[in-house]
């Protein structure tokens, strides 16, 4: 057992490595064991995973679970896995999704099971090695080979554009990384010339000493990498396409997961190795932040496709949690973390949801739709809640993350936190209008007559993730609890730096009131 | 946790496990839910009748369920707050709940979303009593919105109806602008205070600067004026008619558009030190007091009119919380509860027995045919027109009194027009829908609601009836004054008495205001001696304006909500596609045309293959030599 | 590494070290006469021998380099060397080599070319690529190089009576003749400025001017003119058979025109040699602080990068895109030595043998679905492939994605090494571009996966899935040397990118002893 | 010996001139020739000046080598004449872009 529990994080990466080995045996046409078998390692997974929740010591900052083996001693990598509060929540969030979006598609996906099954579970090593990564080599592979499993899940299954979304997706996420690797490669390459050994333990890279300009550029090269992934404002464009042609499965990963590695990557790597800069750009960026969240509120607003408005409203949702991260106040970076775990379970379910809707009617268009909640009792009720907790109704999970957020961004950027602040009203607008639209009035198309409502195997895809908004909505103590070391010993790696930069504060008339 | 606080717990329990059993298990239940979510609320009432009278003899006290969230500084907890004050909310909520909730049995009976109905309610009147017991901000915010969340969901009730959920969904947004302003406000108390908990926060606010206690308090009053459906954002109310009408009387009368009245009150620290804001609201809520009725003057719509009629008591009360009286301000907030659920009750009885019909150009001589209600009605109409010894009387006289006696006359003399028009549209209502000659259509069963609906409006009528009598002797000596007063001993007294007027004069004025209202009324619909259609072409830009609701939802519609569809529509079709988009695509297509230009080199020709190997070497040499 | 079963080197004279240093050459050339004799015996010509033989050379040769390993010799005074350098890319040269055997086999049956002839060249090509990385005498460069060039030349023409093969050889034939005339020129050049033809001495010659102030005091400025053109000249040659942009051009046709086997074999073998030797070269010669050639070298590699994935991004001839990005694959290697140091040596060699095999693996696939009618090189070919050959198709993509240098991949951790290197000494810009290189490269490269998996319909049917006779595929099975050879590549491209480290340590001996002397 | 040098620069030029400019199979191969005598004249010349023997060893290999060459030319300007029936090295241009 304990050494289980000490190889824990290896177990979790890899095992679903292991399952693809397994999987790779089962016949081609036996396609319903292999999706039994997968969901149920899947499955298999998430168990293992809930182990780290339980033996995760809630009262130190400290690095847990973590290994350490020389890997390529040449550059000074290793295998050097650990996890935090944050990495432990985001990689019980994977192995969740990850379940679910397989559970999701025993429907949706229709040939070819094989090949997706494998690359789900594919993927979710990747994903998760990426959390558990404190090498900055190791995170590096883990972080960009991950495109590819997603990029022949859309390209494979999706509909439409498949081909130009995929291709799209990757080459966009593969320059920003590239960008930020060089990035790495220079602090590396600094570290070694400061003290005469290469390393990539990111743990000994924090003591990097790097003037400030320098910072600044570096910065910017970090920021290309893990913007794209978020999507930051102006960086957006290929999420609306990738997520809408993506099969349900895949929009429910790359939207509760894939996202997350941005902000992840800010919290884990850039601020910490370039604190000086990022205090000096954090105005600049929570700016590209807030109009994300209005931009994305106001173009979803207008959307006639429900994939795409959900795709926008999470440009909207990731523009709090940047707010959040980059306000650099206690209050505000665990409302972010909150709410990362709450626009990975919310935006999911509504993919879900949007994915139950299109196997039924074929159809993405609001306006083929109308009158499903007469047709569709259970259906209508759970995606109400979904929506009500992506508008951030009180008593759901989305409420607590924006307004911690929102409360603790306050205090050092109050123009800035009002504006946000305003666009909760517009996620009001757009999601209960698209709620509207698509669930109530007449039936004015015939198809509709025929809809069936959920069955039992889609009630237990979404039920977790309900069943999750309520309780992060009503007793999130457990996970704040977790959290609230790491991000007290994130501020105080950085505190020191905070008034070296009020200056710049003060001069784009940011400072506190 | 001893008896008393066990109880605190179990007054909202009740309806939260209400919710559940109805919505999860509501097929199963059938037509019983109804009944047994009757009781559930019933539960509650009388548990809070229990803990009245304890608080009445003790003192209040406040309990922590469990800590809620805490992150940095930041802390709050589920907890509650049980004083006077809002014990007595406590009762009026679960005691016109009840009553609702059997009224609705026999309203929504046969109605296929029964169930949901009822989970609904109970939903709502959870969430209302959370709203009044608890002890922080965030938990008044949460349970702020998760009470517009079921006005929203219970307007929109028979959703097929498109203007039902278009109702519903400008509820749900109005308020949540209210909100966005309520919202800021808690983070600037939050930035200024560092707590949200109300006894931390009260016992700083004398120390923190007037104009940040000032923003403070106007940025709270946005969601006051949205919830409570002031001027500019009342514009949801009279469409949230779409709903069913006990809803309306429970949530759109008694209970829910009077939080803000109760959280002004609650926050009476904060705003009698903020003498600015107080104005505020005394301004706003005098305006729209003549504004709501102004227009309800000439409406048509029985449920329209006594919406704008509860627009026109809201702003009574928080003309009296804005002067610093607060306890006529709850007094008035109690009885309108009382008599204004009784008048939505009554109209939707009428609703009943005409199946639907609201036009009072098609109704008449109703009289005869449905007594109870016509009678009910009569005694709402004539509380709410404030004649002795109903209990609109004593209530408004109270407020109208301290306005006079603080020396706002302006104010006063507002109020008291107010009053005579209050007083001529209601009987204008009833002597159209009661008493002048028919105008139904024949082939319509006119019949007199069962007694399940009959027996909760005689109730309210007889509690109309009696509840005044709270209000005497007049001014601070009276019963009800007497026992609220000690929850608002440390409000910081901003404006000292002017004038002490003798309470006779002063009632006798708003009494005869009342009267000639209902004489006027009496002239033009009974007796007929001059007609309606005179008048109206007398003052036809007056009426019109009147009848139109002063255009302010066109207003809006042409304003912001055109504008700003066709600005987000630029965004997405122009800014997103076209420039962000085009310039990724941009790129790629730029490099294809690279790529094609490169390939062109490669032309197959040797010459050319060996004439760029020479250029190379020349380049090369040139590099370095003749550089 | 002192594991070899021979005697002690010191017991031996002069003759005896130099016939040592030169045995897995000469094993190599041994076998190639045999082969070459077997074409007086028809029914041995006709049969299976000549490639079985090849290898069985091969194999000892690759024997003999193990048992050599660790030696450092120098023999025929001192103008052929062994030490770990060489042992390095002997391994590397004779992988590509047994590659180039292995792939052929069925490819030459189906298409009926003249068997023990081929596999001869093939041996000597192997041969005289070894000898040109040992070889350290401007004369043994020359030699080897045209050596090398003429084996190519006749291989690229070798498919009879084929014109595209007949051109493709012209082409490369004359434009390598006239390269390679620059080289002799620039040999003499330096010849005349130094006095010496041996690297080393040259070595020392220079050092001892750069270090002893003569440039500075003008006596030596005829010779600094002198050395600059012929070291440029020089440069030149090198720089053609590295496929440098603007010496690129050949690349294309040759690739494009020669029998599928041979461009892989050229694309590796060759490449690798000329990367090599150009590697000593530069660090005996090159870089002094008499001229700064790493300007020079920063215009090729960038330009040779863009050129080459630009180029690349739209043709849509499979071995023409190889062969573009081929010549991109240069600038990134080319990066590692302008990085310089032993870190950027290192770096280099490393990524040379990663290349090797993500190539090879890569031409390999090329020749399973290569089909009589030339056109079956069309992307559009390999519509829907990964249906119907699931294991080609994912090796096929996971080549594609190590020369993308996308994570989990050999080519990674070759890009990774040679760009730190030269971020190490300060080529930050250098980096830039190359990461945003590699980023365009990404897209053609991707752009053949999405032709395997996701193929739009109306491609499916002029798809070589259900087009016959594909010179790899013997009724219906994939043979057993491509499978062998794709298992190698896949193997060793997998493994170098997930721990390099082994491979690593082996660079770094080799690199380590670039200095020796 | 910078006069050699000069002159065999010169041939050198003029034989790469040559194999620019000339369309014929035939005299491109005698200019590239050319070029390489050039290299051999420098060799000579070089190594008579600095009195050294290994730029004659050179010039020997280098001749050498460039028979060889000539050979393999032939061989294949045969064969290209074969296929295209003339020896215009434009009309070698099927393999492009």
């Amino acid at each position: 057992m304990t050494f289980f529990i000490r190889y824990l994080l290896t177990i979790l990466i890899f095992f679903p490595t292991a399952s693809v080995l397994l999987l790779l045996l089962i016949n081609k046409k036996n396609e319903g064991l292999l999706r039994n078998l997968s969901t149920f390692l899947a499955l298999v997974e998430f168990i293992l995973s809930l182990y780290l929740f339980v033996y995760f010591k809630p009262d130190t900052y400290k690095f847990q679970f973590v290994e350490k083996f020389n890997w390529i001693p040449s550059f000074g990598a290793s295998y050097f896995l650990g996890i935090d509060g944050l990495s432990l929540f985001l990689i019980l969030l994977t192995t969740l999704l990850t379940f679910i979006s397989l559970l999701s598609s025993y429907k949706y996906i229709k040939e070819n099971v094989k090949e997706f099954v494998i690359l789900m579970l594919l993927l979710e090593t990747f994903m998760i090695g990426t959390f558990a990564a404190l090498d900055i080599l190791l995170f590096y592979l883990f972080w960009e080979f991950m495109l590819i499993p997603m990029y022949f899940i859309i390209g494979m299954w999706g509909t439409g554009r498949r081909v130009y979304s995929a291709v799209k997706f990757v080459l966009y996420t593969l320059s920003g990384s590239l960008i930020m690797l060089f990035g790495f490669i220079y602090i590396f390459m600094m570290h070694y010339n400061q003290t005469g050994n290469f390393t990539f333990n990111l743990l000994r890279l924090y003591h990097t000493h790097i003037p400030e300009g320098l910072q600044i550029l570096l910065f910017i090269a970090l920021f290309l990498g893990f913007a794209v992934k978020i999507p930051l404002f102006p960086f957006h464009t290929w999420l609306p396409d990738a997520h809408t042609e993506a099969p349900t499965a895949g929009s429910v990963i790359l939207a509760g997961v894939l996202l997350k590695f941005g902000v992840y990557g800010f919290f884990r790597f850039a601020i910490p190795l370039l604190p000086r800069a990022s205090f000096a750009v954090a105005p600049y960026i929570i700016l590209l932040g807030v109009i994300g969240i209005l931009y994305g509120a106001f173009v979803s607003i207008v959307q006639k496709d429900l994939k795409r408005l959900v795709a926008f409203s999470s440009v909207s949702h990731m523009g709090f949690i940047i707010l959040g991260l980059f306000a650099m106040s206690a209050i505000s970076i665990s409302g972010s973390i909150i709410q990362l775990l709450n626009h990975g379970i919310t935006t999911g379910a509504l993919f879900l949801f949007v994915g139950m809707l299109y196997e039924r009617m074929h159809s993405r268009q609001i306006k083929d739709f109308g009158g499903v909640a007469k047709k569709a009792p259970i259906l209508t009720t759970l995606f109400l809640i979904s929506v009500l907790a992506s508008v951030g109704l009180p008593g759901l999970n989305g409420f607590i993350g924006e307004f911690l957020i929102l409360i603790g961004s306050f205090r050092y950027f109050p123009v800035y936190t009002i504006v946000a602040t305003s666009g909760v009203i517009f996620a009001a607008v757009y999601l209960l209008w698209m709620f509207q639209r698509v669930m109530f009035h007449e039936i004015t198309n015939p198809e509709i007559e025929k809809f069936e409502d959920m069955n039992l195997r889609e009630i237990f895809t979404v039920l977790p993730l309900i069943i999750l908004m309520f309780f992060i909505g009503f007793y999130p103590i457990p996970i704040l609890d977790r959290i609230d070391p790491t991000v007290i010993h994130f501020l105080s790696m950085l505190h020191h730096y905070r008034n070296s930069n009020s200056i710049i504060k003060l001069k784009t008339g940011l400072s506190n009131v | 946790m001893d008896f008393k606080e066990l109880i605190t717990w179990l007054i909202p329990a009740f309806p939260l496990a209400g919710w559940f059993l109805w919505g999860l298990f509501g097929k199963y239940f059938k037509g019983i839910s109804g009944y047994l979510a009757s009781a559930f609320v019933g539960i509650s009432f009388i548990l809070s009748v229990i803990l009245f009278i304890i608080v009445a003899y003790s003192h209040g006290f406040t309990d922590t369920l469990y800590p809620w969230i805490h992150a940095g500084i930041f802390k709050a907890g589920v907890t509650a707050v049980i004083d006077r004050l809002s014990i007595i909310m406590l009762v009026m909520v679960t005691g016109v709940s009840t009553l609702v909730h059997i009224y609705s049995i026999g309203y929504m009976q046969g109605d296929k979303g029964f169930s949901r109905y009822f989970s609904f309610l109970n939903l709502f009147v959870f969430s209302m009593i959370m709203l009044v017991i608890s002890d922080n901000l965030l938990l008044l915010y949460v349970f702020w919105e998760a009470v517009g969340f079921c006005s929203y969901i219970l307007i929109g009730f028979w959703y097929e109806k498109k203007s039902a959920s278009d109702a519903g969904k400008k509820a749900f947004i109005v308020n949540r602008i209210g909100d966005f302003g309520f919202a800021v406000g808690i983070f600037l108390l939050f930035l200024t205070t560092k707590t949200l908990n109300y006894q931390a926060v009260f016992s700083m606010i004398p120390s923190i600067p007037a104009y940040t206690v000032t923003a403070i308090a106007l940025l709270l009053f946005a969601g006051a004026v949205g919830k409570s459906a002031q001027f500019p954002l009342h514009v949801w109310l009279p469409d949230a008619m779409e709903g069913p009408t006990p809803v309306s009387a429970l949530i759109h009368a008694a209970t829910m558009v009077t939080a803000g009245v109760y959280m002004v009150a609650r926050f009476h620290v904060i705003f009698s030190y903020s003498p600015a804001a107080s104005e505020v609201v005394l301004i706003v809520g005098t305006f729209t007091a003549f504004f709501a009725a102004f227009i309800a003057l000439t409406q048509f719509d029985i449920k329209r009119i006594v919406a704008y009629s509860t627009l026109s008591q809201l702003g009574y009360m928080f003309m009296a919380v804005g002067i610093g009286s607060y306890t006529a301000g709850i007094f008035h907030l109690i009885s309108h509860a009382i008599f204004k659920g009784l008048l939505f009750l009554t109209a939707g009885s009428v609703m009943h027995g005409l199946s639907g019909e609201l036009d009072l150009r098609k109704m008449g001589g109703l009289y005869k045919k449905m007594k109870t209600t016509a009678i009910t009605f009569i005694i709402g109409g004539l509380a709410l027109s404030g004649i002795p010894p109903f209990s609109g009387f004593f209530s408004k006289d109270a407020i109208l009194a301290d306005v006079y006696n603080k020396g706002f006359y302006f104010a006063w003399a507002v109020g008291e027009i107010t009053a005579l028009m209050t007083a001529f549209y209601i009987f204008r209502l009833i002597f159209l829908a009661f008493f002048s000659e028919s105008k139904l259509d024949p082939k319509l069963h006119v019949h007199e609601s069962p007694g399940i609906m009959t027996v909760p409006m005689i109730i309210l009528a007889l509690v109309a009836l009696i509840i005044g009598f709270l209000g005497i002797p007049p001014f601070n000596d009276s019963i009800f004054y007497g026992f609220l007063h000690v929850d608002f001993q440390n409000a910081h007294i901003f404006d000292p008495i002017a004038n002490n007027a003798p309470w006779y004069f002063l009632s006798l004025i708003s009494v005869l205001m009342g009267l000639s209202g209902i004489y006027i009324a009496y002239i033009l619909y009974i007796k007929k001696a001059v007609s309606p259609e005179k008048i109206k072409s007398m003052f036809k830009p007056v009426y019109l304006l009147s009848y139109n609701k002063v255009y302010i939802d066109e207003i809006y519609d042409f304003l912001i909500i055109k504008p700003l569809l066709a600005f987000f529509n630029f965004l997405w079709k122009v800014m997103d596609v076209k420039i962000i988009d085009g310039a990724v695509n941009g790129i790629a297509s730029a490099f294809a045309g690279f790529s094609v230009k490169a390939r062109k080199m490669q032309n197959g020709l040797l010459m050319s293959y060996i004439l760029t190997l020479s250029v190379g070497v020349a380049a090369l040499l040139f590099y370095y030599f003749v550089r | 590494m002192y594991n070899n079963i021979l005697p002690a080197v010191y017991g031996l004279n002069l003759i005896e070290k130099s016939m040592l240093s030169i045995i897995p050459e000469a094993v190599i050339i041994l076998f190639a006469f045999l082969v070459l004799f077997l074409t007086f015996f028809e029914k041995l010509a006709k049969s299976k021998n000549p490639y079985y033989l090849s290898l069985i050379g091969i194999g000892f040769s690759i024997l003999y380099v193990l048992m050599l390993s660790g030696r450092d010799l120098n023999g025929f005074y001192g103008s052929i060397v062994f030490n770990s350098f060489e042992v390095f890319l002997f391994t590397a040269i004779l992988f590509s080599g047994l590659f180039a055997v292995l792939v052929s086999k069925d490819y030459m049956k189906n298409s009926n070319m003249p068997n023990p002839e081929y596999y001869s060249l093939i041996l000597f090509g192997i041969s005289s690529m070894m000898f040109l990385v040992s070889s350290n005498n401007l004369i043994m460069i020359f030699l080897n190089i045209e050596f090398m060039s003429i084996t190519a030349y006749i291989l690229t023409g070798y498919f009879k009576g084929n014109k595209r093969s007949t051109e493709a050889a012209l082409k490369y034939f004359i434009l390598g003749a006239f390269a390679s005339a620059f080289l002799l020129f620039g040999a003499v050049f330096i010849y005349a400025s130094t006095g010496h033809l041996n690297l080393y001495e040259i070595h020392t010659f220079l050092k001892n001017i750069a270090y002893g102030g003569l440039i500075k005091s003008g006596g030596g400025m005829g010779i600094n003119i002198y050395l600059t053109a012929g070291l440029l000249l020089f440069l030149t040659g090198f720089a053609f058979k590295m496929s440098l942009f603007p010496f690129h051009s050949w690349t294309p046709d040759a690739y494009d025109g020669a029998p599928t086997p041979v461009t892989s074999f050229m694309a590796t073998g060759i490449k690798l040699a000329a990367f090599a030797i150009f590697l000593r070269v530069y660090t005996l010669i090159y870089n002094f602080n008499i001229i700064n050639f790493n300007g020079i070298l920063w215009l090729l590699a960038v330009f040779s990068m863009t050129f080459g994935n630009i180029a690349a991004l739209l043709s849509s001839n499979v071995k023409r895109l190889l062969a573009y990005s081929s010549i991109a694959q240069a600038g990134f290697i080319l990066i590692g030595i302008i990085g310089g140091g032993f870190y950027g040596y290192s770096g280099t060699l490393f990524y040379l043998l990663a290349y090797i095999f993500m190539t090879a693996g890569a031409f390999t696939i090329v020749i399973i679905f290569e089909n009589s009618d030339l056109i079956s090189l069309d992307i559009n070919k390999y519509s829907g492939l990964g249906y119907k050959y699931p294991f080609i198709a994912a090796s096929m993509s996971f080549f594609l994605l190590s020369l993308a240098g996308i994570p989990m991949t050999s080519g990674f951790m070759g890009k990774f090494y040679v760009f730190s290197s030269a971020v190490k000494s300060g080529y930050n810009w250098l980096v830039i571009i190359a990461l945003l290189n590699s980023a365009i490269a990404a897209y053609y490269y991707i752009k053949i996966i999405v032709k395997m998996y996701m193929p739009d319909k109306e491609m499916l049917n002029s798809s070589a899935v259900n087009s016959e006779g594909a010179f790899g595929i013997i009724n219906g099975a994939v043979s057993d040397g491509l499978i062998i050879t794709i298992i190698i590549c896949l193997f060793f491209t997998l493994l170098m990118g997930i721990y390099p480290q082994i491979f690593i340590n082996f660079a770094n001996n080799s690199a380590a002893s670039l200095w020796k002397i | 010996m910078s006069n050699y040098l000069i002159l065999a620069t010169i041939i050198f030029t003029i034989g790469a001139a040559g194999v620019i400019i000339r369309k014929n199979l035939i005299v491109v191969f005698m200019s590239l020739e050319l070029m390489f005598n050039s290299a051999n004249l420098g060799f000579v010349a070089v190594s008579n000046a600095l009195n050294l023997v290994s730029g004659d060893i050179f010039v020997i290999f280098v001749m050498v080598v460039a028979a060889a060459e000539a050979a393999v030319a032939l061989g294949i300007a045969i064969a290209f004449y074969r296929e295209k029936g003339t020896a215009d090295i434009d009309e070698a241009s099927e393999l492009k872009n």
